[in-house]
């Protein structure tokens, strides 16, 4: 049994919600629509939910990328060292690039990747019944108590 | 909401009394969306007009393909000619979209969310046409494959001291990430056009924005998406164009192995770009009727970026020029007096003229805040910044160390129809764009929007 | 009856067993491809080589054929042979071409009523001579027999046939018949010959006009003399010329003289020398009587020579212990031509070069049964007046060479029966009624004999592939046509049993191995005929110099008279001086140019009584005011006068009219400019600043290579290198390298893989440096390769991986020496050409990129037989293509980290360079700048 | 306000003088120290004015509270030139004099600095009043002396240090120069800020610390930008590999302790700022960003010297002195600030 409140103003919005939350309603019962994201609402939610975890996803991937970078070059080159131009077999400074893009490559994707985890997307259930609220901030709360 | 009545001249319900944020939202998507009603016979010709000239382009590769690269006007001293250049070119106005999309977002500029969809269209769409020149200027393009990293039973791997090599990472992660970038960005307003639309479209765009709801937990855990792409595209921008730049520096060719050329790059780069950005706003915004948000205090703070790269560019050839002499290196002295005096005279001074002289008289402001001049200017930047490339490329290889050597090119008719077909190729794609994705971030202008 | 079985006949079955697939009238069942196996002794794979000898200019040089999978592929000098000592010149190397060239006379054949030439069989050809020659027999008409230059045992059975069949032998026509030197001979020491110059005793040589570096006489033979005397210090070479062809550039001084003015220097030398009175007994006074006597003042205004180079000159001839003067070329073929040879035999008599050996008249060129110019003026009255029957023109083609003043062309229909011995069709086989399609030497049995005391072999290393017969069986096949019943089966056996009388049973063994066979023919004292001296300068009129321009129709060094224009490497490969390819053009002084307002390709009129005709320009820097040079096929030869005296030719033209038309015809010119602008690329002389590079050059970020075994290097003396191009064409036989043809020259698209690159400095002097991939150390090509299709082998090598390839040019680009050669298409190599090509080397398809590899397919050779023997390889084991035919052995080729090896010791030198070493490229290509060593090292 | 111009000049001169004995009457071998300092010094001074200006260009709300103490160094600028005017002598043991070019002869060498140091100081001088008075002009100002500002130190880069190393050069030198430039004036603000912690936060509060991060992640930035340019340089240096060229890193790589030297810059420059403000808590604690910028100074300082040393000998003595001497200058010259650089009323 969930009741819906939805406000066409975001003033309104916001104070409802500040209220909901000291009154000590467990954030996991609300469930919050915003057309837009909204800096003064995130201040507010931070106090009573766990920052995202999206960076570590970020991090493993960019590490991977890094890692993975100096390993194919590397690699590649012992495992049949061909000298061009007099250039050291291991050239650092050459790989850098290569280390380099491989690192936001990886960051870039497994960010993303990290992100539809995170947010449960793509969900299907919405995709086949899409769920609107037009430009309004709405409020569901659970009323339902275990 | 029904969108017969999706029209921005219907402000009706905005403009009597005083208007509600909501009623102004929705007036925001209704503007913005009136760019997806049915197309006009304008709109066709163009598409028609951009895919003629991808089929003159693909004509002449085919030709190219099967009697061999002696159909284009390349030679002994010269390797690389207009294809080169095309690829620079176009990586190039890629640029200014993650620019405008990613370092603006950071520093928290503004007027970022008037440009910043066209332009992410846009380096998408120009990452592909550069794509395809590395290619087109192979000599056996049929083996293109080799140059990426594969595992073979030759254990031949690929040279990853080659600056070529570089480029296809380079270029490869720049097209996903900034595929990623526009994709990601637009998820909210596709949910905005699935709610507006009906039927099959519904379908279609509630598949594309992946059931967005757009709850509280979602839009967190999207800002902190948004912030991480913006901060790995950054750097990723100066370093493809760098890279780009590196497939000359590194060579040992007066004329190209000069150090400045990775920054220098990527200001010219950004330069083209933002010119690009212009040349294809300003259009659009007068087609579908943006006049209202999209306005000339915007164009001024872009033609302010445009003047800033400019007098970079500009630094870069006085710097280039003056140390040539400073260094009293024959060759690079041979090589800037070519430049200026030698068979592609005309092409060197057209360049100056288009990129540092005319981006000048931006320090006026009346001129800066003329969309039309800015148009028109933007399209000088843009041939000026092609002949840029050319100039580096051909004219350091037509004149190098050994007066033997000293050569001359002009591109073939082939190399013409590739290079006309790859801007029918770019226009064409970003006309599709037009037509079907919200051209402008509704979500972020909303945003901007108090009660 | 079977080569082969004759062979054994002939007991040497040896070289029978290799010689497979050579012979005459054969089926060519040996040509069907290798999946039949062989039925002799062959080993696919193997190169075989034979002896034989080079016929594409009289020289007459000696060639040894590397023949694989039955196809002759390259053509190399053969080792330390008397005439070309291991090396063969541009046409040469070129002249296998000649072999597969698609456009030889497939068949004989016939004109018929309509004037157009039709197929068909020897037997119907050979009666339809008999029978017109029987004809002419009856109704008292001549059949003349007219050849090119030819010598031994093929000039007897002419002899014999011309006997048999009542025929007359013409004298033979050459276009360089050297009427006047012989002429000039005659008068001085009554020897109607060209004597055979030993430049290497020399120590002082003067040449006038002579291009012994080109095409006088016996160019490589001269090349290689003149190099080993320059390798003895104290030899000094001044050369005079009023032109500026390649050989003033390698003279130790070069001396402009004003055209015709050259019996003023004579005369002065001359008189110098007597009044030096070191040598004045040895002219006698009834020819000091009536020698002109010429004040140094009109010497000077005449020749422009300055009086100090003359003195200079006067006074080191008279010093020089065994000096040696030669006139030819340009300065005997004019007007006062014949005063010059006959002053320029005097002089040596005068400081008795006649007599020391320099001079050698008992090996004297084999000049003796050609003719000149008057010769044909004598047939074209016999054509005239209806004398003349049959006239075979065999191997030579007099129209297209021929001055007009005979008529020969209008005349010649009014012979019965015009009959051709021809490979290819030309102007005069255009005239004939029957057309003989000849083999080529290195399909057919011979022998030649260039001078006195040499005989050269000549031996098929192909069967014929064209149904072509050599002149010797089509003369024979028409002896026995014409009655006389022969002996031998075919040429062959003509040949050997001939051989057999000559020099007994042992000899043919031997000669076919060795390739040549020398005898020493007596020494002939020579002496002075005075009184036909005396007579002759008393009626001789000394040319004064000529004021008003100069034409000069000189020889070319790439196709001779025009004979090897027919070879495809002869045009592709640059002109030395010009580096322009195809097509023709005028070289003229920059002071002309600027007068007449013209620049390279701009076209300009000549107007010569009357006729006139157009050629493009070419600046040369280093030719004289109003002196203009062009080649013997690049105008029209009816043009030309000739000597009354003599029949020389005269090639230099005088008063014609110079206009500009305004056109501009496009030639391909491949320079992009000819002088250095400072840059230093063969840098005249270290100066501090230049040291200071050298310092530098030792500043690198990268570990030091590494070689294990080898670093094939190679160094090039510009001392030595002359420009002769002939490395070039090597290069190209032996590395498959497709020819471009024009159009892709115009586009700056050639394919050569060496090349020789002129530079002019201020003093308008020539240096030539020869180009090629640097192999460098530190490669800037390699490392911006993608794929790996380019990298540097643990030996040194800049390896090229054709397969990998895929084209990107990034390698072509960043190569600051632009040795790199694209493949922009899939390149043609016409039937019957591709067999040509040389099966050790890749052919490379379209879209690849190649460059040369100090033909590595040589270095894989010579190592497989060091591995089978168990050692390294030896200094001098490898030569590539180029370092092989130089006839200067400028190039030496070898592994610099073997101390001992030649090319480690010259790089130790300190002329030496190395091109735009300041990039820290580290060539392997070491050169030696031009000029003294200042200490031995 | 014309007494402490006065004192001032009376300032300049002494020191000036002062450094002139050092310089000459000392064994101050070739005067490796002087030229240390002019570069080290001219780049601090004329950035921290290019700072403002930046900020006040992008009217950025960061510059606002280091606004003052940042302009006031800009009377240094006159100071520089004289410090040019004795350091000419020293100019014979550029490797250039020997065969003067073009572009590189005695005279129009000193003569374009000479006029250069002039008018950027008027240029500054101008800036300054208009910034600290918010005129309407500021803007303007600004954008003239960065312009000035790019000129005059990519001027000093190419010919004060890198021509040192004929026929060596970089095309990117100047604009790295003046990025370091911009770097080390960020650093100084950095100093400041927990110099002038307590005023900042009573004049100005919150705005002040949000400026002050922003000051932070601009010195991140730079960290990264200065970084990826090095590399930029060091990259194409490396893989031309011509000899002329990479003579400038050959010879200061080939031996200890010079290599170390050389590579410490990369991690005093980058590394450490890289790492330590990677984290939020770093960037927010007084006490790190002052170590920061310290060692972005001293990594700046470490970069000169490398390249000078092996050209022109240095008596380290004499370089701390005058070190020293310049640096009290310039605390005093910036403790005067109120006295000549004020909101005029």
């Amino acid at each position: 049994m969930t009741d819906k409140m939805t406000f066409s103003k975001r003033a309104e919005f916001i104070s409802k919600l500040r209220e909901l939350l000291e009154s000590g309603v467990p954030p996991k019962k609300l469930k919050i629509v915003m057309p837009h994201p909204d800096h003064e609402v995130d201040e507010i939610v931070e106090k009573y939910v766990p920052p995202s975890k999206l960076k570590y996803f970020t991090l493993a991937g960019a590490l991977s990328g890094f890692i993975g970078g100096f390993a194919l070059t590397i690699g590649t080159v012992l495992d049949w060292p061909l000298i061009t131009g007099g250039k050291p077999l291991i050239s650092i400074p050459a790989f850098i690039v290569i280390v380099f893009e491989m690192t936001i490559l990886l960051g870039a994707t497994v960010s993303l990747l990290g992100f539809l985890i995170l947010s449960r997307l793509p969900s299907f259930k919405s995709i086949i019944s899409p769920e609107d609220y037009g430009n309004e901030f709405v409020i569901l709360m659970d009323r339902r108590d275990e | 909401m029904n969108r017969k009545d999706a029209d921005p001249q219907d402000t009706s319900s905005g403009k009597k009394g005083n208007p509600t944020a909501i009623d102004y939202k929705d007036q925001l998507e209704r503007d913005i969306l009136y760019a997806l009603k049915k197309p006009t016979p304008l709109y066709w010709g163009g598409l028609a007009l951009a895919a003629g000239l991808v089929i003159w382009g693909a004509i002449s590769w085919s030709i190219q393909i099967r009697t061999g690269l002696g159909v284009t006007g390349l030679n002994n001293p010269v390797g690389w000619g207009a294809y080169i250049t095309n690829f620079v070119f176009w990586v190039g106005i890629a640029h200014s979209g993650t620019l405008i999309s990613a370092i603006l977002f950071l520093f928290r500029a503004k007027f970022r969310s008037r440009f910043n969809r066209s332009a992410e269209a846009m380096t998408v769409f120009a990452v592909m046409t550069a794509g395809l020149f590395p290619l087109i200027h192979l000599g056996r393009v049929w083996f293109f494959y080799w140059l990426f990293p594969y595992p073979n039973q030759r254990y031949l791997w690929v040279n990853f001291r080659s600056p070529l090599i570089w480029d296809v990472f380079a270029v490869s992660t720049y097209f996903t990430v900034s595929a990623i970038f526009f994709y990601v960005g637009m998820i909210p307003d596709l949910a905005i056009i699935r709610r507006l639309k009906e039927g099959i479209g519904k379908r279609i765009y509630s598949i594309l924005s992946m059931g967005w709801v757009g709850t509280i937990k979602q839009w967190r855990h999207y800002n902190q998406l948004y912030k991480f792409l913006a901060a790995l595209a950054t750097p990723l921008v100066i370093s493809v164009h760098s890279v780009v730049s590196w497939d000359f520096a590194m060579s040992v060719i007066p004329g190209w192995h000069t150090t400045i050329f990775a920054p220098y790059f990527v200001a010219g780069a950004i330069f083209s770009g933002c010119a690009m950005v212009i040349t294809l706003v300003v259009p659009m915004r007068k087609m579908f009727r943006l006049e209202k948000h999209i306005t000339v205090d915007h164009f001024d703070k872009l033609a302010r970026l445009l003047l800033f790269t400019s007098l970079i560019v500009g630094y870069a050839y006085i710097v280039e020029y003056t140390l040539a002499f400073w260094s009293g290196n024959v060759y690079e002295e041979g090589q800037f007096i070519y430049r200026a005096v030698g068979d592609y005279a005309f092409f060197y001074w057209l360049m100056i003229t288009c990129n540092v002289v005319l981006p000048l008289t931006l320090f006026v402001k009346k001129l800066r805040r003329n969309i039309s001049y800015l148009f028109v200017l933007s399209l000088f930047v843009n041939v000026g910044m092609w002949f840029e490339r050319f100039n580096i490329i051909v004219m350091s290889l037509a004149h190098d160390f050994d007066p033997y050597n000293f050569g001359f090119y002009i591109p073939s008719i082939i190399e013409l129809g590739i290079t006309f077909g790859s801007f029918g190729w770019f226009f064409m794609f970003f006309l599709i764009f037009a037509k079907t994705l919200p051209i402008l971030s509704i979500t972020e202008l909303k945003e901007e929007v108090h009660d | 009856m079977r080569r082969r079985d004759f062979m054994k006949l002939m007991g040497i079955a040896s070289t029978a067993s290799l010689m497979s697939s050579c012979g005459v009238e054969r089926s060519t069942e040996k040509l069907i491809p290798f999946v039949v196996p062989p039925e002799e002794d062959y080993i696919p794979g193997e190169d075989y080589y034979y002896n034989s000898t080079c016929t594409e200019c009289p020289a007459n040089c000696g060639i040894s054929v590397k023949v694989r999978e039955f196809n002759p592929i390259k053509l190399e000098g053969i080792e330390n042979h008397p005439i070309n000592n291991g090396a063969l010149c541009l046409r040469g190397q070129s002249s296998l071409m000649r072999l597969y060239h698609p456009e030889r006379i497939k068949t004989p054949l016939l004109k018929n009523s309509a004037g157009n030439f039709e197929p068909t069989t020897w037997e119907n050809a050979y009666s339809q001579i008999i029978k017109s020659m029987r004809d002419s027999e009856q109704n008292g008409k001549d059949n003349l027999y007219l050849s090119g230059r030819t010598t031994g045992s093929l000039s007897e059975l002419i002899d014999e046939f011309c006997k048999v069949t009542k025929a007359e032998r013409l004298p033979e026509y050459e276009t360089f018949s050297y009427a006047n030197l012989r002429e000039a001979s005659n008068i001085v020491f009554g020897r109607p010959e060209i004597p055979n110059y030993s430049l290497d005793k020399s120590d002082f040589l003067i040449t006038i006009g002579a291009d012994i570096l080109e095409t006088y006489i016996s160019p490589v033979q001269l090349t290689s003399r003149l190099n080993k005397a320059k390798r003895e210090k104290n030899f000094r070479w001044t050369h005079i010329e009023p032109n500026a062809s390649l050989n003033g550039f390698q003279a130790s001084e070069k001396i402009r003289i004003k055209p015709g003015s050259e019996p003023y220097l004579l005369l002065f030398l001359i008189n110098f020398i007597l009044k030096s009175n070191l040598q004045k007994n040895r002219i006698p006074n009834n020819i000091l009587a009536v020698l002109p006597q010429v004040g140094v003042g009109e010497v000077e205004s005449q020749t422009g020579i300055s009086n100090q180079v003359l003195n200079d000159m006067a006074q080191s001839l008279a010093k020089a212990t065994s000096p040696l003067v030669i006139s030819g070329g340009v300065s005997t073929a004019q007007s006062g031509g014949l005063e010059i040879a006959v002053l320029t035999g005097l002089l040596q008599w005068a400081t008795g070069m006649a007599t020391d050996g320099v001079i050698n008249f008992s090996i004297s060129e084999n000049y003796s049964s050609v003719g000149s110019v008057l010769d044909m003026v004598n047939l074209v009255n016999r054509l005239k007046n209806n004398e003349v029957g049959v006239l075979f023109i065999s191997n030579t083609d007099p129209l297209s060479t021929m001055p007009d003043e005979t008529g020969l062309e209008q005349y010649l229909e009014k012979a019965n029966l015009r009959v051709a011995f021809s490979d290819f069709q030309n102007k005069t086989t255009e005239k004939c009624d029957v057309i003989l399609p000849l083999s080529h030497t290195l399909e057919s049995w011979g022998d030649a004999e260039p001078r006195n005391g040499l005989v050269n072999v000549i031996q098929p290393t192909i069967e014929p592939i064209f149904d072509t017969r050599s002149e010797g069986d089509i003369l024979l096949s028409l002896l026995r046509a014409y009655g006389k019943n022969q002996t031998a089966a075919g040429y062959q056996e003509w040949l050997f049993s001939g051989w057999n009388e000559k020099h007994g049973p042992a000899f043919a063994d031997q000669f076919l191995k060795k390739g040549y066979a020398e005898t020493i023919p007596p020494k002939i004292a020579l002496s002075l005929q005075a009184n036909r001296i005396a007579e002759f300068i008393r009626g001789a009129k000394f040319a004064t110099a000529v004021s008003d321009p100069v034409l000069f129709v000189t020889p070319s060094l790439r196709t001779f008279d025009g004979r090897s224009a027919i070879l495809p490497l002869s045009r592709e490969i640059p002109d030395p001086l010009t580096t322009v390819t195809y097509g023709k053009w005028v070289s003229i002084s920059k002071e002309n140019a600027l007068e007449l307002g013209v620049k390279d390709r701009d076209e300009v009129r000549f107007e010569i009584d009357g006729t006139s005709f157009e050629l493009p320009v070419r600046i040369q820097p280093g030719l004289a005011k109003d002196v203009f040079t062009t080649h013997r096929d690049q105008i029209d030869c009816k043009l030309l006068n000739i000597d009354p005296r003599t029949g020389e030719t005269l090639t230099a033209l005088t008063n014609f009219s110079m206009t500009k038309t305004g056109k501009s015809v496009a030639i391909p010119i491949l320079s992009g400019k000819m002088d250095q602008e400072d840059r230093e690329i063969i840098p005249d002389h270290y100066d501090d600043h230049e040291m200071e590079h050298h310092h530098e050059v030792k500043a690198t970020l990268y570990p030091e290579e590494k070689y294990p075994n080898y670093r094939w290097s190679m160094s090039i003396d510009l001392e030595s290198c002359i420009g002769c191009s002939a490395c070039v064409a090597a290069c190209y036989v032996e590395n498959n390298i497709p020819v471009a043809g024009p159009e892709q020259h115009l586009r700056g698209r050639e394919m050569s893989w060496i090349r020789v690159q002129p530079y002019y400095n201020q003093k308008e002097e020539a240096e030539f440096l020869l180009m090629l991939c640097q192999q460098c150390g530190n490669a800037p090509c390699e490392t911006v390769c993608p794929v790996y299709a380019t990298y540097h082998n643990p030996e040194g090598l800049n390896a090229m991986v054709y397969n990998r390839c895929v084209g990107t040019r990034y390698c072509h680009n960043n190569c600051p020496y632009k040795v790199r050669r694209f493949n922009w298409f899939e390149h043609e190599w016409p039937e019957p050409m591709n067999r040509m090509q040389n099966p050790d080397v890749f052919v490379r398809g379209r879209g690849v990129m190649e460059k040369c590899t100090f033909c590595v397919q040589r270095i894989r050779k010579a190592k497989d037989i060091a591995k089978d023997e168990g050692r390294k390889v030896r200094d001098g084991e490898v030569t590539p293509a180029c370092a092989q035919t130089c006839p200067t052995e400028a190039i030496v080729f070898g592994n610099i980290l073997d101390k001992e090896s030649e090319v480690y010791k010259k790089s130790q030198s300190d002329r030496e360079f190395r091109v735009l070493e300041l990039l820290g490229t580290l060539p392997a290509v070491h050169y030696l700048r031009k000029g003294e060593e200042t200490h031995e090292s | 306000m014309s007494g402490i111009q006065t004192k001032l000049a009376i300032a300049f001169l002494v020191i000036t003088g002062l450094i002139y004995v050092l310089e000459y009457f000392l064994p101050a071998g070739q005067g490796g120290a002087h030229l240390f300092n002019l570069l080290f010094w001219i780049a601090i001074i004329e950035g921290s004015i290019a700072v403002v200006a930046v900020g006040e260009v992008t009217n950025g709300k960061w510059v606002k509270p280091y606004r003052q103490e940042l302009l006031s160094v800009y009377p240094l600028i006159l100071l520089i030139g004289l410090l040019f005017v004795i350091f000419i002598p020293r100019l014979e043991y550029y490797p250039w004099t020997e065969q003067p070019g073009i572009w590189l002869n005695k005279n129009l060498f000193i003569a374009r600095h000479v006029i250069q140091l002039i008018v950027v100081f008027f240029i500054a001088r101008k800036f300054a009043r208009e910034s600290i008075n918010e005129g309407q002009k500021r803007a303007f100002w600004g954008v003239i002396y960065l312009l000035a500002f790019a000129i005059s130190m990519t001027g000093v880069a190419f010919d004060w240090l890198m021509s040192l190393e004929y026929p060596w050069f970089s095309t990117l030198f100047g604009a790295l120069f003046f990025i370091e430039a911009f770097y080390c004036a960020l650093a100084l603000a950095g100093i400041f800020s927990f110099l002038y912690k307590a005023k900042f936060l009573d004049t100005y509060g919150e705005s002040f610390e949000s400026a002050r991060m922003d000051i932070a992640t601009l010195l991140f930035a730079f960290a990264i930008f200065w970084a990826s340019q090095f590399y930029t340089q060091y990259l194409v240096i490396w893989y031309g590999n011509i000899p002329e060229e990479v003579s400038l890193i050959y010879y200061r790589t080939i031996d200890s302790p010079m290599r170390e030297f050389f590579y410490s810059v990369v991690a005093f420059n980058f590394i450490i700022p890289f790492i330590t403000f990677t984290y939020r808590r770093m960037k927010a604690n007084y006490l790190v960003f002052l170590i920061v910028s310290i060692v972005v100074w001293v990594g700046i300082a470490v970069e000169r010297l490398v390249i000078i040393v092996p050209r022109l000998s240095i008596n380290p003595l004499i370089l701390i002195v005058e070190f020293v001497i310049i640096g009290l200058m310039m605390i005093y010259v910036i403790r005067k600030r109120d006295s000549f650089l004020v909101k005029s009323t």
